[in-house]
């Protein structure tokens, strides 16, 4: 390709490093020089990410062309004799997720100037989003694990600072910390997993690891007495609740329906396309280690399809146009977990892909709704948005039906190949787990078009005021509409070959044969049309036009039905209103619990029995002894001669019997 | 005259002991003074019974001579009232006696059976013996400087006793004996002119 | 050796101090109250030239007066450390003896006397010489409390002072009794020699050296024998407060030096003993019954009283080590004392004494450089470095451990903890309170200024490059086995 | 009956030594009475050191007795000195009442 | 590597610049002084830079060495010298003398030349504990430190300054002296010297190591100070002035850290070895414990130093499990927590200097007003969370990663406090600096002045650097360490 013929003449390691620090730069431009540039700070920003997804591209076809790159920028730290390097590793795996990353961000990024006019964080905000995607490429480049926590924790706190965007609001504050706090859960176990790794492996290199796994297998491990582990499925699961707390896999999924607070551009960029799937590439990339332990994979697999049914469910109940897709997320993230735990590693990656456009295109779509709802997020409050906002419309629709599945949508192609994997795996719970992602593809297309229909069609439900603005967004916001609807449209029918069934993931991934289904699926169904034709003949296809079909009698033909089917199944809408009590489980249990330890500690421990007891205990106890010594000197001579005496006599009698 | 040694260290013996614990316990100043005395003259005889005559002697002289006349008057100048026992005493007196004869009990057990209780009495002192010289031998050679040493110290106690006691009161009448010698005549002789004015 | 002559030049500092007491008495009497200055400045010039006589002296040894002087070492630096003391107090006491109607030539004259009773005290070698020598301090000393005899406290303070004296003296005299009848001898060496044989198995040794400790820790102040100490510190005018916290401290320790080393070291498995019950009760009484006091005099005499704990510890070492640093805490607790009290006269005026912790009050912001030097004086009792109070404690403690008495090492450094509080307490009211308005300081006195701040400086200085004091001291003490 | 041996002589001086010592610890009276137990104590020492004098034969025993009268009447007066200042002070020598300086 | 007089002039320049401030007083407004302490301490801090760069980090031998006799009669030296332990924390002292004379610029009222003059005179008494290898002069430069902060919280602090400097007094004093006491003891078992050198070499019987051991544990856990002797911590920091706190939470703490590398260790390797399961315990506690008290403070300063206390847990885990990985992770960790909780009471400072309270409740919503503030502070609280590119996270990690390797456990209850550390430090964050605007007086605040930005924003950059490229900062350490566990590594009980 000649336009990235000068990209030859560079070093390669010149290239990957500019990818990451392309954005960088310009979110230190854009943080830097925020008061200064005001409304054109996003150019920066826009221009680094746009130079890395450039880059991207350019190394994605390299890729292609069967170029790899393992190597370190340079020596981070030496640990005693171990040197712990910055480096990337460069493959399939990273390549695709560069594209990605980059693609969604630089549309997120235009779409922003658009969304966040006027706002008086602007360049703040391009800053923030410019940093994500520094960190986040951080995260998929990374050659080791010192760099991928890196990348992790970075990716965490940019969620958590664009969480909190709107400081001035108490509860998007109180998500940041949740969310924060919530994903530090999840690195804790992975930084246990880390520091396991590094006692059994005695690296922090990929590569170096993975060649020490083999010889790991059938090492055991006692955590608890009387309990021998497998070291491999110790150190799995460790690394798996990192990527609970990053992907919300339940129980740690609470933060992400919260971050919700966060502008709708971040919404759609890091709680849906980016950084939650960073869960899922990790794993991905740590296949050679899963593959190791069956029990960590049925554990992945049985939480990935919990998460995918019931988050799903909750996504019915909910009024908040955000959260109702916050809540699809969290299902999708559990489909693709459930995949990485049917060992179809690249199912879950083509997932994440195709998850990342049609749902960012979602999340902006319905950005570009509540802007023109003046920040009104209920979808209660909406209705016939249809007529106002053509293209919103049209996109949203696009994204609607890829993500319920519809062929031949992109939705349709990976989702299909996971419930397909799932069904043909052989891993304790497989079963149990393709039940429940069945029923979940009813589930989504149900919520899906659930929130279409009430947004778009029938009644508007507005108040006036907000009726006689409604208007279609401006172009900034359209495009990227535009831009991620076509992938959406297109990414199954092209990808599905390559990615989800074809070897271009074979060189990250490494999978044992017997476990090894979307082989097996691909050896039936070769090509994109043969597998359409084939998820034709299949349930969850039919569950999800089911459940579009439901969606229409209930909220397009008698709109009474939802109400009677919610007071005949109070009590279960009760739950899901409830979110299953993880909410008050955790607030009663963890955040009650701590403060009350901490004030018991400090109170009882600090306050009462160090402070008061021994420390001031003892000096009261001088000061109690002073004083009533102090009145032994009575000021009375025979006092003073009778003390001398006494101590006279003692001494004599001290040596008449210690000597007699 | 063993015997008689024996007897008389036992009468002398005891009355010191009596005249002592009465000077601790009689109730008006005077008497214990006069007590003191008669321990004093109790003590300068046993000093003779031990064959230090110039020690009894100067015991009467110096402390019945001097030093008791000093006390006495000390307690007569003060005009100190008699005394009563307070509560206080009789509560205290049992563990302070207790205290005291466990002191003494410990020390007349260590005495009792001391190996030098058993050295023997030494013979009659010879009937020229000169303890008087014999001392005054020693006192003058021997211990010369702390001889000069006690006599510092009786400056002291002169200084001191003066520098504590001697007082000018402004409003008492007393002679100033240096003014009296520094007189002149100008000052107490004033030549009058008793002429009268010629008429 | 009947040529009395001949044994003179041993004891010329002695001669020279009696000689000038009596000059100054005769000048005071004869030159009047106008010129009283005069006998002030013989005082000092007087002291200056025994300084100057006893460092002349140095380097000699030998015994005088047949075995009753000894001059070694130990005598002319202890005798230094005395007359140099004696000249601080003078100094320090100008203005305040001015100011209430002492500035007499009686109160010269005690201290010279009392000076040569710790002198005499110091080089004496006979039992006779130690206990004329303590009663010529003590007396003059009792004196000297009681010499303001307007003053309530100060002649209460003398009273209680005497009379406890003189019973300390009386079983200090016992003691000795037993000791000539044990071995027949007054001489220090006689004794020594004549006690190789008797062990501690002889109830009449143990006797005799229970009543000379007694006497011994009652003329230190240590405890349960330091019952007079805090009254009579309290009752005493300041300048005479000065002198009896310092002078006699090292002067005890050499009569403590000659009985019981010189003559009894053979005794020292009992006096250790009766040292180590010392020590335990003055470290807990002085520390802790200090913390509850609000006289700053009084308090620092309970310090007194914690300190001789400290100093004690040094004797139980009972090593060439172990005297050696007991004798270097006496001095530099004497330096110490000399400063903290010569920083109550110097702020004190007619009619306000500064004595009182609350008469710090604001002391930092009203007088911030006689702040400082309390700061360093204060500091230097609890024992912190970098000033010499450190070393002090870190002597005692060095011997201590070296004779393998860890857990009376352990006690002692927690003592010096409490004891840390109520000084630091001192300077809280000194340093963080505000000032108080109706306090006026007399601090106008320039003599007395510039002898705190060399005296207070010098605690710093020393702590800073201790190696000079430490080395003088050790060296005094050297072969005193 | 025997001679008196030295043991009789020092158990005579340290009856008499405690009687003073009593004396001075026990007393409630008034001052003079403790100055006068001094006198006592201090007597009690000079029988021991005439007795060892005598039982061992040196003369070194009287010399010591002969200083400590010495100091005994300078001591004297200077007690009573100090006695007289305090008197005129606080116009009694009740010993109860000398306590202006404790605690 | 013979070089004299460096360590003595870092040593004594700013002592003596310090009495020379306090002769100048406050006058022409305080002016004389603040230039005259600024050139001070700026000399200071350049006198230690060419620590850094004459440093050879091949040998674990010491460097710079000065050694002449000090106190000849009882063996004492004036011995200095330093190895890749000791060097960060002389730089670390000196630089942050510089910062906090130049943050004092302004916001001290009374007596400034005093209160620069006694962080002049502690600056070179600190680095003397760094540098000092004679026991008696370790413990004199030890104990003389007390002084200048006893004054600096007891002059310049708050309102219950009194009880917290006396409080703080003891409780070190008490640890300290019976250090001396074990000082005293190896003396004579060393054949009469005082060099510390001497004492990691001589041998000692397992009961002697115990008590050594225990008497050094008193003195340093109270100095870090470990649980439960740390009460007094927290009391300080709320009364101290900023740079008081500063000072005590940056480089005070980290000398009873030192002493544990510089004396326990190496001196009583068995014992250690013995102990180890209490010491890990203790730090343990003082990581879970302590973090949660600190999410429930109402004070600023009171949750940065219970914050404190909860970071030198990792430090004392770290050096107890003996693995290198955990060693060098403490260092770093001391030297991180150096910048970081400098860096959060400066920024509590900042705030009390114009608001006067630290009441958390009294604030909120600041992030509006004071943007630049925020974002450094943010900065700040991300090295206290331990995030991956700031200091914070590099001594965690080791520290973690290193004790994982000896015991799990342990290293898994270390981890925790990835969690409650985020939680104390992002709430306080959450309630000062973020929601709208509540109290009048804060919509009032002013931004950062350029003095502030200068100490702060360079601070910052340590913080980036060290969390970025932690590899030169190692280097040093390197030998030093290896050389240590190898000393630890071998018993010292005589056979």
């Amino acid at each position: 390709m000649e336009i990235f013929a000068w990209l030859h003449s560079l070093p390669p390691i010149w290239v990957y490093l500019l990818i990451p620090l392309a954005p960088l730069a310009g979110a230190l431009v854009a943080g830097f020089g925020g008061w200064a540039l005001r409304e054109r700070a996003h150019w920066a920003p826009i221009l680094g990410v746009a130079f890395a997804l450039y880059l991207s591209i350019f190394v994605l076809l390299e890729v292609l062309h069967g170029v790899s790159f393992y190597g370190n920028v340079y020596t981070w730290a030496v640990f005693g004799n171990l040197p712990v390097h910055i480096g990337f590793d460069i493959d399939s795996l990273t390549a695709v997720m560069l594209v990605v990353v980059t693609f969604v961000s630089l549309c997120v990024h235009i779409y922003t100037i658009g969304y966040m006019h006027g706002d008086p964080g602007y360049a703040r905000f391009f800053s923030y989003i410019a940093l994500f995607t520094f960190s986040m490429l951080m995260l998929v480049m990374a050659n080791n694990f010192l760099q991928l926590f890196f990348g992790w924790e970075a990716v965490g706190l940019v969620s958590y600072l664009l969480i909190g965007f709107w400081f001035t609001r108490e509860s998007a504050n109180q998500a940041a910390l949740k969310a924060f706090l919530v994903n530090r859960v999840g690195d804790f176990g992975f930084l246990i997993g880390i520091a396991a790794i590094y006692h059994y492996c005695g690296s922090l290199d990929y590569r170096t690891v993975f060649a020490a796994v083999p010889g790991l297998v059938g090492q055991t491990v006692t955590i608890l007495p009387g309990h021998r582990w497998s070291v491999l499925t110790w150190i799995a699961l460790l690394l798996f609740i990192g990527a609970m707390g990053k992907s919300a896999q339940v129980p740690l999924h609470v933060w992400l329906p919260e971050s919700m607070e966060g502008p709708t551009p971040i919404s759609a960029l890091i709680h849906a396309a980016t950084m939650v799937t960073a869960g899922i590439f990790m794993v991905s990339r740590m296949s050679p280690i899963y593959e190791q332990s069956a029990t960590a994979l049925s554990v992945v697999l049985i939480i990935g399809a919990i998460t995918a049914l019931f988050m799903g469910l909750i996504g019915l109940v909910q009024n908040d146009i955000k959260r109702i897709i916050a809540y699809s997320t969290l299902s999708q993230l559990g489909y693709m977990t459930a995949a990485l735990g049917a060992s179809a590693f690249s199912a879950a990656i083509f997932h994440l892909m195709t998850h990342a456009f049609f749902k960012a295109l979602l999340f902006l779509a319905a950005g570009s709704v509540i802007h023109a709802m003046e920040n009104e997020q209920d979808i209660r409050k909406m209705g016939g948005l249809r007529r106002h906002m053509p293209i919103t419309y049209l996109t949203f629709l696009v994204g609607a039906l890829a993500l319920s599945g519809i062929p031949p949508f992109a939705g349709f192609f990976s989702k299909d190949l996971i419930i397909e994997a799932v069904g043909d795996s052989s891993m304790v719970g497989a079963h149990f787990a393709y039940l429940l992602l069945v029923v979940g593809a009813l589930v989504t297309a149900l919520y899906t078009f659930r929130m279409f229909f009430l947004v778009f069609h029938g009644k508007q439900r507005m108040d006036e005021h907000t009726r006689a603005h409604l208007h279609e967004s401006p172009g900034v916001i359209t495009l990227p509409l535009i831009v991620l609807a076509i992938p959406s449209l297109l990414a199954g029918w092209f990808f599905i070959a390559p990615v989800g069934l074809g070897d271009f993931l074979d060189s990250s991934l490494q999978i044992r044969a017997q476990w090894n289904t979307v082989a097996e699926i691909a050896s039936h169904w070769q090509g994109a049309g043969v597998f359409l034709l084939h998820g034709l003949q299949a349930w969850p296809f039919w569950l999800a036009i089911l459940g579009i079909a439901l969606a229409v009698w209930f909220y397009l033909l008698h709109d009474g039905v939802p109400a009677g089917l919610s007071t005949l199944l109070a009590p279960a809408t009760w739950v899901l209103r409830k979110k299953y009590g993880f909410d008050a489980f955790n607030q009663w249990v963890f955040v009650r619990g701590a403060l009350l330890f901490g004030r018991r500690f400090w109170h009882w421990g600090d306050e009462s029995l160090i402070d008061g007891a021994m420390v001031n205990g003892s000096a009261r106890m001088v000061a109690r002894a002073a004083l009533s010594w102090r009145r032994l000197q009575t000021g009375y001579i025979y006092h003073y001669a009778f003390v001398m005496i006494i101590g006279l006599v003692l001494f004599m009698t001290y040596f008449m019997i210690w000597r007699g | 005259m063993l015997l008689t040694t024996t007897l008389l260290f036992y009468v002398f013996s005891a009355v010191l002991l009596l005249s002592a614990l009465l000077v601790i316990t009689a109730r008006n100043p005077v008497y214990s003074a006069l007590y003191l005395v008669l321990a004093f003259f109790n003590a300068a005889a046993l000093f003779l019974l031990l064959g230090a005559e110039f020690l009894g002697l100067i015991l009467i002289l110096v402390y019945v001579g001097a030093v008791m006349v000093l006390f006495l008057f000390v307690v007569m100048m003060l005009d100190i009232n008699l005394t009563r026992l307070k509560e206080g005493f009789l509560r205290y007196l049992p563990l302070g006696l207790a205290v005291a004869i466990v002191g003494v009990l410990e020390m007349v057990s260590v005495f009792w059976v001391a190996p030098l209780g058993r050295v023997p009495a030494p013979g009659p002192i010879p009937a020229d013996a000169d303890n008087t010289r014999a001392l005054g031998q020693l006192l003058y050679t021997h211990y010369l400087y702390p001889f000069e040493i006690a006599a510092v110290i009786l400056l002291v106690a002169i200084i001191a006793a003066i520098a504590l006691t001697l007082r000018r009161r402004p409003d008492t009448k007393s002679q100033a004996v240096g003014r009296q010698v520094a007189v002149a005549v100008k000052d107490r002789l004033r030549m009058v002119d008793l002429r009268g004015p010629r008429q | 050796m009947h040529n009395a002559l001949s044994h003179w030049p041993f004891a010329i500092p002695e001669i020279w101090v009696l000689v000038m007491a009596c000059v100054v008495l005769l000048v005071d009497v004869y030159v009047g109250k106008r010129q009283r200055d005069l006998a002030f400045v013989l005082t000092g010039f007087s002291l200056l030239a025994a300084m100057a006589l006893t460092w002349a002296d140095r380097g000699q040894s030998g015994f005088a007066f047949f075995g009753q002087l000894r001059l070694d070492p130990f005598t002319s630096v202890a005798s230094f450390f005395v007359e140099l003391l004696t000249l601080l107090v003078l100094l320090y006491s100008r203005k305040y003896l001015l100011r209430r109607g002492l500035y007499r030539g009686e109160v010269f004259v005690l201290l010279l006397f009392a000076l040569l009773g710790a002198m005499i005290l110091i080089s004496g070698s006979n039992l006779l010489i130690l206990y004329l020598g303590l009663e010529l301090l003590a007396l003059s000393q009792y004196a000297l409390v009681a010499l303001q005899r307007d003053n309530l406290r100060a002649t209460e303070a003398g009273l209680k002072y005497f009379i406890l004296g003189a019973l300390a003296s009386a079983l200090l005299l016992y003691g000795m009794s037993l000791l000539y009848g044990l071995t027949g001898v007054l001489n220090l060496q006689q004794i020594a020699v004549a006690l190789i044989n008797v062990g501690p198995q002889n109830f009449l040794l143990v006797l005799a050296v229970v009543f000379v400790v007694a006497g011994i820790a009652f003329k230190l102040g240590a405890a349960p024998f330091h019952m007079w100490l805090p009254d009579a510190y309290q009752g005493a005018p300041t300048p005479v407060t000065l002198f009896m916290s310092s002078v006699p401290k090292i002067a005890i320790f050499a009569l403590f030096l000659r009985i019981l080393v010189e003559g009894g070291y053979g005794s020292i498995e009992i006096w250790r003993q009766l040292f180590i019950a010392l020590v335990l009760v003055s470290l807990l009484i002085g520390n802790v019954v200090a913390i509850a006091q609000t006289n700053l005099k009084r308090m620092l005499a309970y310090s007194t009283v914690g300190n001789m704990g400290f100093l004690a510890l040094g004797i139980v070492a009972g090593t060439q080590n172990g005297l050696a640093s007991a004798f270097f805490y006496a001095v530099v607790y004497a330096l110490m004392a000399v400063a903290a009290f010569g920083l109550i006269v110097y702020l004190s005026r007619e009619g306000f004494e500064a004595e009182e912790i609350s008469d710090l009050r604001g002391l930092g912001r009203s007088r911030p450089w006689a702040a400082f030097l309390l700061l360093v004086i204060m500091f230097s009792l609890a024992g912190v470095p970098p000033t010499i109070g450190f070393y002090a404690k870190l002597a005692v403690f060095q011997a201590l451990i070296e004779a393998h008495f860890v857990w009376l090492a352990v006690f002692g450094v927690l003592m010096a903890v409490v004891g840390a509080f109520y000084y630091l307490r001192v300077l809280k009211v000194a340093l963080f309170d505000p000032p108080a308005e109706d306090l006026h300081y007399g601090a106008d006195d320039p003599l007395a200024a510039s002898v705190l701040t060399v005296n207070s400086v010098a605690l710093l200085l020393l702590g800073i490059v201790p190696g000079a004091l430490l080395a003088f001291c050790f060296h005094a003490l050297q072969g005193v086995l | 009956m025997t001679a008196p041996n030295l043991s009789q002589w020092l158990i005579l001086g340290a009856l008499l030594f405690s009687i003073g010592v009593v004396g001075i610890f026990l007393n409630r009276k008034n001052v003079i009475i403790l100055l006068m137990a001094i006198e006592i104590l201090l007597l009690a020492v000079n029988i021991n050191f005439v007795a060892f004098s005598r039982y061992l034969g040196n003369l070194e025993g009287q010399i010591f007795v002969f200083f400590v009268l010495t100091v005994a009447a300078a001591e004297a007066a200077i007690g009573l000195a100090i006695l007289v200042v305090y008197f005129r002070n606080r116009r009694s020598i009740n010993v109860e009442d000398i306590d202006e300086l404790r605690g | 590597m013979y070089s004299f007089g460096i360590l003595s002039a870092a040593i004594w320049v700013p002592i003596v610049g310090g009495f020379l401030v306090l002769s100048l007083g406050d006058r022409a407004g305080g002016n004389l002084a603040r230039w005259a302490s600024l050139l001070v301490s700026v000399a200071t801090f350049a006198i230690t830079l060419p620590l850094l760069t004459g440093f050879d980090t091949q040998t674990a031998a010491m460097q710079f060495v000065e050694r002449i006799p000090w106190i000849p009669s009882f063996h004492i030296e004036y011995f200095l010298g330093i190895d890749g332990i000791s060097l960060w924390f002389i730089l670390l002292t000196s630089f942050l003398t510089v910062l906090v004379v130049i943050s004092s610029w302004r916001n001290v009222s009374s007596r400034l030349s005093q209160y620069l003059a006694a962080f002049l005179i502690m600056d070179g008494l600190m680095i003397g504990v760094f540098c000092a290898l004679d026991a008696i002069l370790f413990y004199v430069f030890w104990e003389a430190m007390l002084i200048p902060m006893f004054l600096i919280i007891g002059v310049w602090g708050g309102p219950r300054r009194v009880y917290a400097t006396i409080k703080f007094f003891l409780y070190t004093f008490l640890g300290s002296v019976l250090m001396l006491v074990a000082f005293l003891y190896l003396y004579f078992h060393c054949g009469d010297s005082f060099s510390l050198l001497a004492f990691q070499r001589i041998p000692l019987g397992a009961s002697a190591q115990i008590w050594i051991f225990l008497a050094f544990l008193i003195a340093f856990a109270v100095k870090i100070p470990m649980w439960p002797v740390h009460t007094w911590l927290p009391d300080a920091h709320v009364e101290a002035p900023t740079g008081g706190s500063v000072i005590l939470a940056a480089v005070m703490l980290k000398m009873g850290a030192y002493g544990f590398l510089r004396l326990s260790l190496p001196i009583t390797p068995d014992a250690s070895h013995q102990l180890a399961w209490l010491m890990i315990t203790l730090s343990l506690i003082a990581i879970v414990y302590i973090a949660l008290i600190a999410v429930v403070q109402k004070d600023m300063k009171k949750l940065i130093a219970y914050s404190s206390i909860a970071h030198m847990g990792y430090v004392t885990l770290g050096f107890f499990v003996f693995t290198q990985t955990a060693v060098e992770g403490a260092i770093i960790q001391m030297l991180s927590h150096g910048f970081v909780s400098a860096a959060m009471f400066l920024c509590v400072g900042v705030l009390y200097d114009r608001m006067h309270t630290r009441e958390i409740e009294a604030y909120g919503g600041v992030a509006n007003v004071m943007p630049i503030f925020a974002s450094l502070m943010m900065l700040f609280a991300m090295g206290n969370v331990g995030l991956p590119g700031t200091s914070g996270f590099v001594g965690e990690f080791m520290v973690v990663l290193g004790t994982y390797q000896a015991y799990p456990w342990p290293a898994i209850i270390a981890a925790t406090g990835l969690i409650t550390g985020a939680a104390y430090t992002l709430w306080l964050f959450k309630r000062v600096l973020f929601g709208g605007i509540v109290h009048a007086q804060v919509a009032a605040l002013n931004d950062l002045n350029g003095r502030e930005i200068l100490v702060l924003g360079s601070l910052a950059g340590l913080v980036l650097l060290l969390g970025v490229w932690p590899a030169p900062f190692l280097d040093v350490v390197h030998v030093s360490v290896a050389h240590l566990l190898q000393q630890v590594s071998v018993s010292k009980i005589p056979s």
